[in-house]
């Protein structure tokens, strides 16, 4: 029961920072200058006041900013998101068209990065003292300097112009209309760079906190205790030090699971993947306000949803804490 | 796998000339230095020696274990004829844990907290390629129960952080007995435990060495750990032996200046030590100081009155855990005299820190009055309770944790009267004053506290403590970090301030006999409850409650308790 | 064919009028079949062009609609929906006669209804530019089916390049008649009587169309299908040409950088052709009422500062024309004996010592319209800055932009605007004084007020007589170009890339936006 | 002396510092290197690096001086690095001080306010707020400091949670210094060491996030960054490839010296990690 009541305090509290962000993000979007009317009366080539007032009447853009923003509110509580002034849908609706796509970008990106970043870590960790450790930092180094939209650039430029292996933008092959399987293949081939573009900053990010988590677990007493049973190293490595690294870990790619989804924008710019974070841009462009507003309510609601999933994680992976001892 | 074929009465172990260096820019060349001793089977061999004396090093070296920047610079470790430092890894890890095993002192950290005790201890089978699952389990299940663990089949599924330290300790025997070694290595396995604990731990080694017929190396500090279960023992100081022998014959006999005075930190006797600090110090220091005339609390002036003192820990939860309660002072009520030294004894948990903290204001206690010459402290606010808070001072337990390390050790001692409104240079001067009163010179108040060492530094503590002139000090734990010898030294510096300065001393301690040194009144607690109260002198000759009985009777090398004389005695 | 493919980046106008003849000279018969990937930036924001007025929303739906007319490259009419049309002597009465057997993609019949219907209803109240040339008309009467009648106010001669699909489309009546326009869901399947069909359409991703099969011009079109790739990188875009998952690329696809070496690669054909309608003129305002730019003597200095053959080679690869005057090269009423502002930096220094600038910071806004037009403000601030101008650029996004100029916000500024054929559609708009009005970035925005030529433009706009309106142009240039109310930089080319087995892409005036009717692939 | 020995010891650490001083070198003397603006057109476009003597990294798109650029940018994209770093530090420190020491309410409100910009996805803020107030110096420094303060935060508030407790912060209690005595002279010096190094890989992410944004065209337009510069050669790589990858390679030296740093320091400032290394 307590914990019923726990999860509705939880829940509670997201809600409220859930609500908080989208007025703060209210004004923010109010704040800048232009508004959609202006926007797309610019892009028509021709506009007289008529048609300004018209749109801005058809948006409720005439009315004060607080009855603007009580409106919206109290859509949103009902769940209602709004239109999109430009794309003339419902917010909810591009929103759903898209999220599946950044999140299986996003997805895959994340496993991958994680995946091989506490592979590498772990490694560069047991050889810490040898070049082969040394050579996985410096390349966790690399990529770890090297600006994402560059490495995208050269990914598109060797792998897709080049080398002809991958193609270099989009979700699925135009036309193609595969179906089953080979939809599922089409989608994964699309998926590779843009995937390994996004991941590899990451993956770097994750090798160098595993091998100093790894480090400094190895200096802890339990791992002596291990070492005077006379387990092997490597049990020693993965069963006592590496599960006990992991947990930091843990608490970082949470933070940073729910950052990549709204920070994919570079990513699903250069690879054209048809994303949130590309429809946040175009909207941010576009003063599409509503649609803006519901994106980064998207993208606040998966930071959380993530931080709870981490927190779940965590707690099976950590028996100290489900049980309520620090 | 070779079966023992040495000769009977060789030794099993054989340090040979052994040294051990450490690496460049440490405080000393070798950490081991020409070391030579030998272990035979069923025998306890204690190596004693305070912190830095290298006591451990030899069995880290053993084990592989070695601190990385050391190394073996010459000599050998023979076990059973083979040189263990020349092994390669392989053979020296079918060594561990099969014949060679290994508990270590902190039971707080020495297991994986994220593994089953039952996979831990079925690990050691593991590692050895022994036995199959089912049967490591079964194996696991009896280990438990041979080490007296209360319901092993559920400490069996429990992990490391249920089971309390004293459970854990005994995991950790459980898990180095596994596969019955001929040589287990004990560093320091009691000294992070209470002393009730402590007790039945040691108890149990003696017990399971006896039955097994292992051969044993106990590293300790504690002379009375050593009284307690050692057949021979080695004394080790800065990296060499100074004296080895048969336990009784040192214990009785020492012929080393600095095992003596180890020897006499410990009072054997608690009764025959109470409020003699001066007499344990004439070992170590100069003889001299009169024997304090005894006083009895009561008949001096309260200056601290307690009454109905409650305290609850509640934590919060976060989601999913539950909220927790810890009742930390249940009901406390009690009376120091002015000029008085009052011990508060207890094990960890008992509530006495809570107490001193709820006095020195560091800590708001839930309900209850602490009335400082008969001023209720706890109903102040803002300026006049921080004009009464300097009237209490504290004196901290960790040496190295209660100076600041980025600021000047005068400095540090400086800022409680800076605080209050005394000139800076007027303040500095005092800090320099009050520097020579607890026995360091002028100079040290321009360094940094890393440059001294522990004892030096719980010095510098109570010289900021005593910087606000206060009327009360406070001692939480402040000799427990500290080397016997220094504790010894730091004991007498404080009873002698606080005859000097005319002080109260609220002290609080774990360790029976220490405060068998320095109180005049002592005040037994247990869980947030005293349940005992009256002067050094009853409570040891006569303890009424059932658990200041059990805490008098753990006390390591205090044999046959009651009776007070024995062999040691003759040298107190 | 062979002669286009060896074309470079360096057009010159010889290649250009090449091209424009391309279909006579194309000997092949075209065969049915065949897609055509094109790529379409930024991504529409809707399809239903009589409601959305944007580029790429042109683009795509002007196969979905058409217009009553097109136009050829000289601009003169071709039929459309229209198959023949007359214009009464006194320039007042249009008669149309429409095509008889067309019918709207859901089946409908289309008849001269749906035409009095958009254009008196529906872009009357939701187009303004289209609402600004109705103004001059009277009345829209469908005397039978096939009949439409336009009877205008006064005469109006540029009336009749109106009816381009852009400005005219024909919406259909049966499905937006009584109806809110803006959330008819219709908007979202757009139906319209053109050779294509909208399909499908994955946001973010690409747009299909489908070929119309019961198109009323019989065989065509060709193509089977069109993919419009939503592609936001220009680098990307240039990739998916180069590796054949795209076939066409519109003017704007790729920067101008990369223009020459697509063009280069193998089997890579460009043309200019297709932009002689809209005909974009880049320039920059003036803010004409405040500042150092109210000073005509500045604003000529602008113009000697400004090395606009480096602009039009270095960034736009040599495309495009440097302009005289104000008006595009291609209209007819251009006056082809005003003389340029040659670059000339002491002329310019002279000028402002003369007019005593003393280096108040000067605003500079550059068109967030990607590199190309980044790097044209910084080439033009140097410039500037090089004859002792002090320039600070002031960044926007678009929003930011359309706000600044509107609001008259800026001292310098860079624009683009579409001629449309006539002076009086794309022109006298941005000089006339009844035009200065706040909140739209496409007027009479830098202020400039001169009682002779908003004389000059009014009558020249109902003037039927060709001589006399032509040397009120002729006038209207001299003291424009005199005054500098703007500074006129850049006639813009409209280069488009495609593959060379893609045929007949563009036929008139009016380019890409006109629909790939004729559009075929050689297989 | 410990500390500079430590990290004198820690070979990538000297190399990290030997990049950073060319770097910073080259910023300060880019003015007297190359007095022209770094934005005037001065040769042919697309001269290859060496093709013509003088310009010995080329020219870009509009015949500007790369060398030139990359000095000048230098300067920016260090500047940026810093000052924002240091904006964020000025809001994150005090912010996590306050509620490490105070703990309950300050803390829970505190948090709270600072989950608040944790939950927003930074590159989108981040992006959000530049287009907002408009591209400038100011206002991508702002952009990056707010969205960077957080984690300064987090750090500084849990060094004071276990500093706080400390027996010698508990002393200064007793004797009765002032919270703000205690939070500067006792607390926050021993949080230095760690927010040093988050600090100097502040630094290295801020110049990365500068140069992601001038890749949108969030750039300042009227100051020379690296960033600017390959957003400026992306559509040219094809033909220039030496645009892109000469700001790109410097940024990925002056991030990479600013990570080797900052683990040297780490290492000098915790000696017990540094052993295990």
């Amino acid at each position: 029961m307590a914990y019923v009541s726990l999860i509705l305090g939880r829940v509670g509290k997201a809600v409220i920072v859930l609500l908080a962000i989208l007025v703060f993000n209210f004004f923010l979007i109010h704040a800048a200058p232009g508004d959609p009317a202006a926007v797309m009366a610019g892009e028509a080539g021709a506009t007289d006041q008529q048609f300004l007032d018209d749109l801005r009447e058809r948006f409720g853009l005439d009315q004060p900013l607080p009855v603007q923003l009580w409106r919206y509110m109290s859509g949103v509580l009902q769940l209602d998101f709004g239109y999109s002034y430009r794309q003339q849908m419902p917010v909810l609706d591009l929103i759903l068209e898209r999220l599946p796509a950044t999140l299986l970008l996003t997805g895959a990106a994340f496993c991958i990065s994680l995946l091989f970043g506490i592979i590498a870590g772990a490694l560069a960790a047991m050889r810490a003292k040898r070049p082969s450790g040394s050579i996985i930092m410096g390349l966790a180094l690399l990529f770890y300097a090297t600006p994402l939209y560059w490495v995208a650039m050269m990914a598109v430029l060797v792998f897709s112009v080049t080398l002809d292996w991958l193609p270099a933008y989009g979700y699925s092959t135009v036309g193609a209309d595969y179906t089953g399987l080979a939809h599922v293949g089409d989608v994964a081939v699309h998926l590779i760079l843009p995937a390994l573009t996004l991941g590899l900053f990451f993956m770097a990010v994750y090798t160098r906190m595993t091998r100093t988590s790894m480090l400094s677990v190895s200096q802890q007493d339990f791992v002596k205790t291990a070492r005077a049973k006379g387990l092997a190293p490597g049990v020693i490595q993965r069963r006592h030090i590496l599960r006990n690294a992991l947990l930091p870990i843990i608490t970082l790619a949470g933070l940073q699971a729910g950052q990549m989804v709204g920070g994919a924008v570079l990513t699903e710019t250069v690879f054209a993947w048809p994303g949130i974070g590309r429809l946040m841009y175009e909207a941010l462009m576009q003063r599409d306000y509503n649609l803006l507003l519901g994106i980064f309510f998207f993208c606040a609601l998966l930071v959380i949803l993530f931080n709870m999933l981490t927190d779940v994680i965590y707690r099976l992976a950590d028996p100290r804490i489900k049980q309520g001892a620090t | 796998m070779s079966e023992p074929t040495r000769e009977s009465g060789a030794p099993l172990l054989r340090i040979e000339r052994l040294s051990l260096a450490l690496p460049e820019g440490a405080d000393r060349l070798y950490a081991v230095d020409n070391v030579s001793y030998d272990l035979t089977a069923g025998e306890i061999l204690c190596v004693v020696g305070e912190s830095g004396s290298g006591k451990s090093m030899t069995a880290n070296a053993l084990m592989g274990l070695l601190p990385s920047g050391v190394r073996v610079a010459q000599g050998r470790a023979l076990f059973d004829g083979q040189d263990v430092l020349a092994m390669d890894e392989l053979s020296h890890r079918a060594l561990r844990g099969r014949r060679i095993g290994m508990i270590f002192q902190e039971p707080m950290t020495a297991l994986n907290p994220l593994m089953r005790v039952g996979e831990q201890i079925a690990e050691v089978f593991e590692a050895h390629d022994l036995l199959t699952p089912r049967a490591r389990k079964e194996r696991a299940l009896a280990l438990l129960e041979e080490v007296r663990l209360p319901d092993p089949t559920s400490a069996l599924r429990a992990y490391p952080f249920e089971l309390s330290g004293g459970q854990r300790q005994r995991v950790m025997i459980a898990m180095a007995l596994a596969l019955e070694p001929e040589l287990l290595i004990a560093d320091e396995p009691t000294t992070a435990l209470d002393v009730t604990t402590q007790a039945q731990i040691l108890h149990l080694v003696k017990d399971l060495q006896a039955r097994r017929g292992m051969a044993v190396m106990f590293i300790t500090h504690d002379f009375g750990v050593v009284a307690e279960i050692a057949d021979r023992v080695c004394v080790m100081r800065e990296g060499k032996i100074v004296e080895m022998g048969e336990a009784r014959e040192v214990l009785d006999h020492p012929r080393h200046d600095y095992t003596r005075a180890l020897i006499d930190a410990i009072p054997a006797d608690v009764v025959a030590a109470v409020g003699r600090p001066a007499d344990v110090l004439a070992a170590v220091e100069r003889p001299g100081g009169a024997i304090p005339p005894q006083r009895d609390g009561t008949q001096s002036t309260p200056l601290l009155s307690v009454s109905g003192l409650d305290k609850v820990y509640r934590t919060s939860g976060g989601w999913f855990q539950p909220k927790r309660e810890v009742v930390a002072l249940d009901g406390i009520g009690f009376s120091l005299g002015k000029g008085e030294t009052l011990g508060i004894v207890g094990e960890s948990g008992s509530g006495k820190s809570t107490l001193g903290r709820c006095i020195v204001g560091l800590n708001r206690p839930d309900s209850g009055e602490i009335r400082l010459d008969g001023v209720d402290l706890s109903a102040l606010e803002g300026r006049a309770l921080r004009a009464h808070r300097r009237r209490i001072q504290m004196v901290f337990q960790d040496p190295y944790a209660s100076l600041n390390p980025r600021i000047r050790v005068g400095m540090a001692i400086a800022q409680g009267p800076i605080a209050n409104g005394v000139p800076k240079a007027e303040a500095l001067a005092q800090a320099r004053a009050l520097l020579a009163t607890v026995g360091l010179d002028g100079g040290a108040a321009e360094r940094y506290p890393h440059e001294f060492s522990g004892g030096q530094r719980q010095r510098i503590g109570i010289a900021r403590a005593l910087a606000l002139n206060p009327e009360l000090i406070v001692a939480d734990e402040a000799v427990s970090a500290l080397d016997v010898s220094i504790q010894a030294q730091v004991l007498k510096l404080l009873d002698d301030l606080k005859r000097e300065l005319d002080l109260s001393l609220l002290f609080i301690t774990h360790d029976l006999r220490v405060a068998a040194q320095i109180c005049d009144r002592l005040i037994v607690m247990q869980k947030g409850r005293i349940v005992e109260h009256g002067s050094a002198r009853e409570i040891f000759n006569s303890p009424q409650h059932p658990y200041t009985r059990e805490l008098l009777e753990a006390i390591p090398g205090r044999r046959d308790a009651p009776a007070p004389v024995t062999a040691t005695a003759g040298v107190l | 064919m062979t002669l286009l493919s060896s074309v470079t980046g360096r057009l010159t106008a010889a290649a250009l009028s090449l091209a424009v003849a391309l279909p006579a000279v194309a000997q092949e018969t075209p065969s049915s079949g065949g897609v055509a990937n094109v790529a379409i930036q930024p991504e529409p924001p809707g399809l239903m062009l009589p409601l959305v007025q944007n580029a790429p929303t042109q683009r795509v739906a002007g196969n979905i609609f058409e217009g009553l007319l097109r136009y050829d490259a000289d601009l003169e009419p071709m039929p459309q929906l229209a198959t023949s049309w007359e214009i009464s002597d006194d320039g007042l009465t249009y008669t149309f006669h429409l095509h008889p057997d067309v019918t709207w993609h859901d089946g409908e019949a289309f008849s001269a209804a749906d035409v009095v219907f958009s254009a008196d209803v529906f872009l009357r109240e939701t187009n303004p530019r289209t609402r600004a040339i109705l103004d001059h008309v009277a009345s829209i009467e469908a005397p039978d089916d096939e009949t439409v009648v336009f009877t205008l106010k006064q005469p109006f001669p540029a009336f009749i390049q109106a009816f381009e699909v852009g400005t005219l489309p024909i919406v259909p009546k049966h499905l937006y008649a009584g109806t809110d326009f803006y959330n008819n869901p219709a908007n979202n399947h757009p139906i319209g009587t053109g050779p294509f069909e909208f399909a499908k359409w994955d946001r973010g991703s690409v747009i299909e169309l489908d070929k119309n099969p019961n198109y009323y011009e019989a065989g065509k079109p060709y193509l089977d299908k069109i993919y419009w790739h939503v592609i936001p990188d220009a680098a990307s875009r240039a990739a998916a040409y180069e590796n054949g998952t795209l076939n066409i690329m519109p003017a704007g696809s790729v920067e101008n950088f990369d223009i020459p070496r697509l063009a280069k690669l193998d089997g890579s054909c460009m043309t200019e052709a297709g932009s002689e309608y809209f005909n974009p003129f880049a320039m920059l305002w003036l803010n004409n009422r405040e500042g150092p730019t109210a000073d005509k003597r500045f604003r000529q200095a602008v113009m000697y500062a400004i090395d606009r053959d480096f602009a039009k080679n270095v960034l736009w690869n040599g495309l495009g024309k440097v302009p005289n005057g104000p008006f595009s090269s291609t209209l007819a009423a251009h006056d082809d004996d005003l003389q340029p502002y040659p670059y000339d930096p002491d002329k310019s220094r002279e000028l402002l010592a003369e007019m005593g600038y003393k280096g108040e910071p000067v605003r500079l806004l550059p068109l967030p319209y990607g590199e190309t037009w980044t790097r044209w403000a910084e080439a033009v601030r140097q410039n500037l800055e090089d004859v002792g101008i002090d320039i600070e650029t002031e960044s926007s996004d678009v929003a930011g932009w359309n706000q600044k100029v509107s609001d008259w916000d800026y001292d310098i500024a860079f624009t683009y605007l579409f001629q449309y054929g006539d002076p009086s559609l794309g022109i006298a708009r941005t000089y006339i004084s009844s035009n200065i009005a706040k909140g739209s970035p496409w007027n009479n925005v830098e202020g400039y007020e001169n009682p002779e030529i908003d004389k000059l433009f009014a009558a020249a706009a109902v003037e039927n007589d060709p001589d006399k309106r032509q040397a009120m142009y002729d006038q209207i240039q001299q003291t424009l170009h005199d005054d500098v109310p703007l500074a006129w930089i850049m006639e813009l080319a409209q280069p488009t890339i495609y593959r060379c087995n893609v045929h007949d892409l563009i036929t008139t005036g009016i380019g890409l936006n006109d629909g790939f009717k004729n559009a075929w692939i050689e297989q | 002396m410990n500390f500079f020995k430590r990290f004198a010891q820690n070979r990538g650490a000297l190399v990290g510092l030997v990049i950073l001083g060319l770097v910073v070198l080259l910023a300060l003397l880019a003015p007297f290197l190359y007095p022209d603006s770094p934005w005037r057109m001065v040769q042919r476009p697309f001269l290859a690096p060496g093709e013509v003597s003088g310009f010995w990294l080329g020219t870009d798109v509009m015949g500007r001086d790369v060398a030139a650029g990359l000095a000048h940018g230098a300067w920016v994209s260090l500047l940026i690095g810093l000052i924002s770093t240091v904006v964020a530090l000025a809001i994150g420190v005090p912010l996590g001080a306050l509620a490490g020491y105070f703990g309950g309410k300050v803390d829970d409100a505190l948090m709270r306010f600072t989950e608040f910009f944790q939950t927003i996805p930074n590159f989108a803020l981040a992006i959000v707020l530049v287009a907002i107030m408009e591209p400038s110096t100011f206002s991508i420094v702002l952009a990056i400091a707010i969205v960077s303060w957080p984690p300064v935060a987090r750090l500084v508030r849990g060094e004071f949670l276990s500093i706080k407790h400390r027996e010698y912060v508990e002393a200064a209690r007793l004797v009765g210094q002032t919270h703000r005595d205690i939070i500067i002279k006792q607390i926050l010096p021993n949080t230095l060491s760690p927010v040093i190094v988050l600090a100097s890989l502040m630094v290295a992410t801020a110049i990365l996030l500068e140069s992601s944004l001038s890749f949108l065209g969030l750039g300042d337009p009227d100051t020379m960054s690296w960033g600017y510069m390959i957003g400026a050669a992306r559509t040219v790589m094809r033909q220039a490839w030496w645009l892109s990858v000469i700001p790109g390679v410097a940024i990925l030296l002056t991030v990479l010296a600013l990570n080797l740093v900052g683990e040297g320091l780490d290492d000098a400032l915790n000696p017990q990690l540094a052993r295990a290394r």
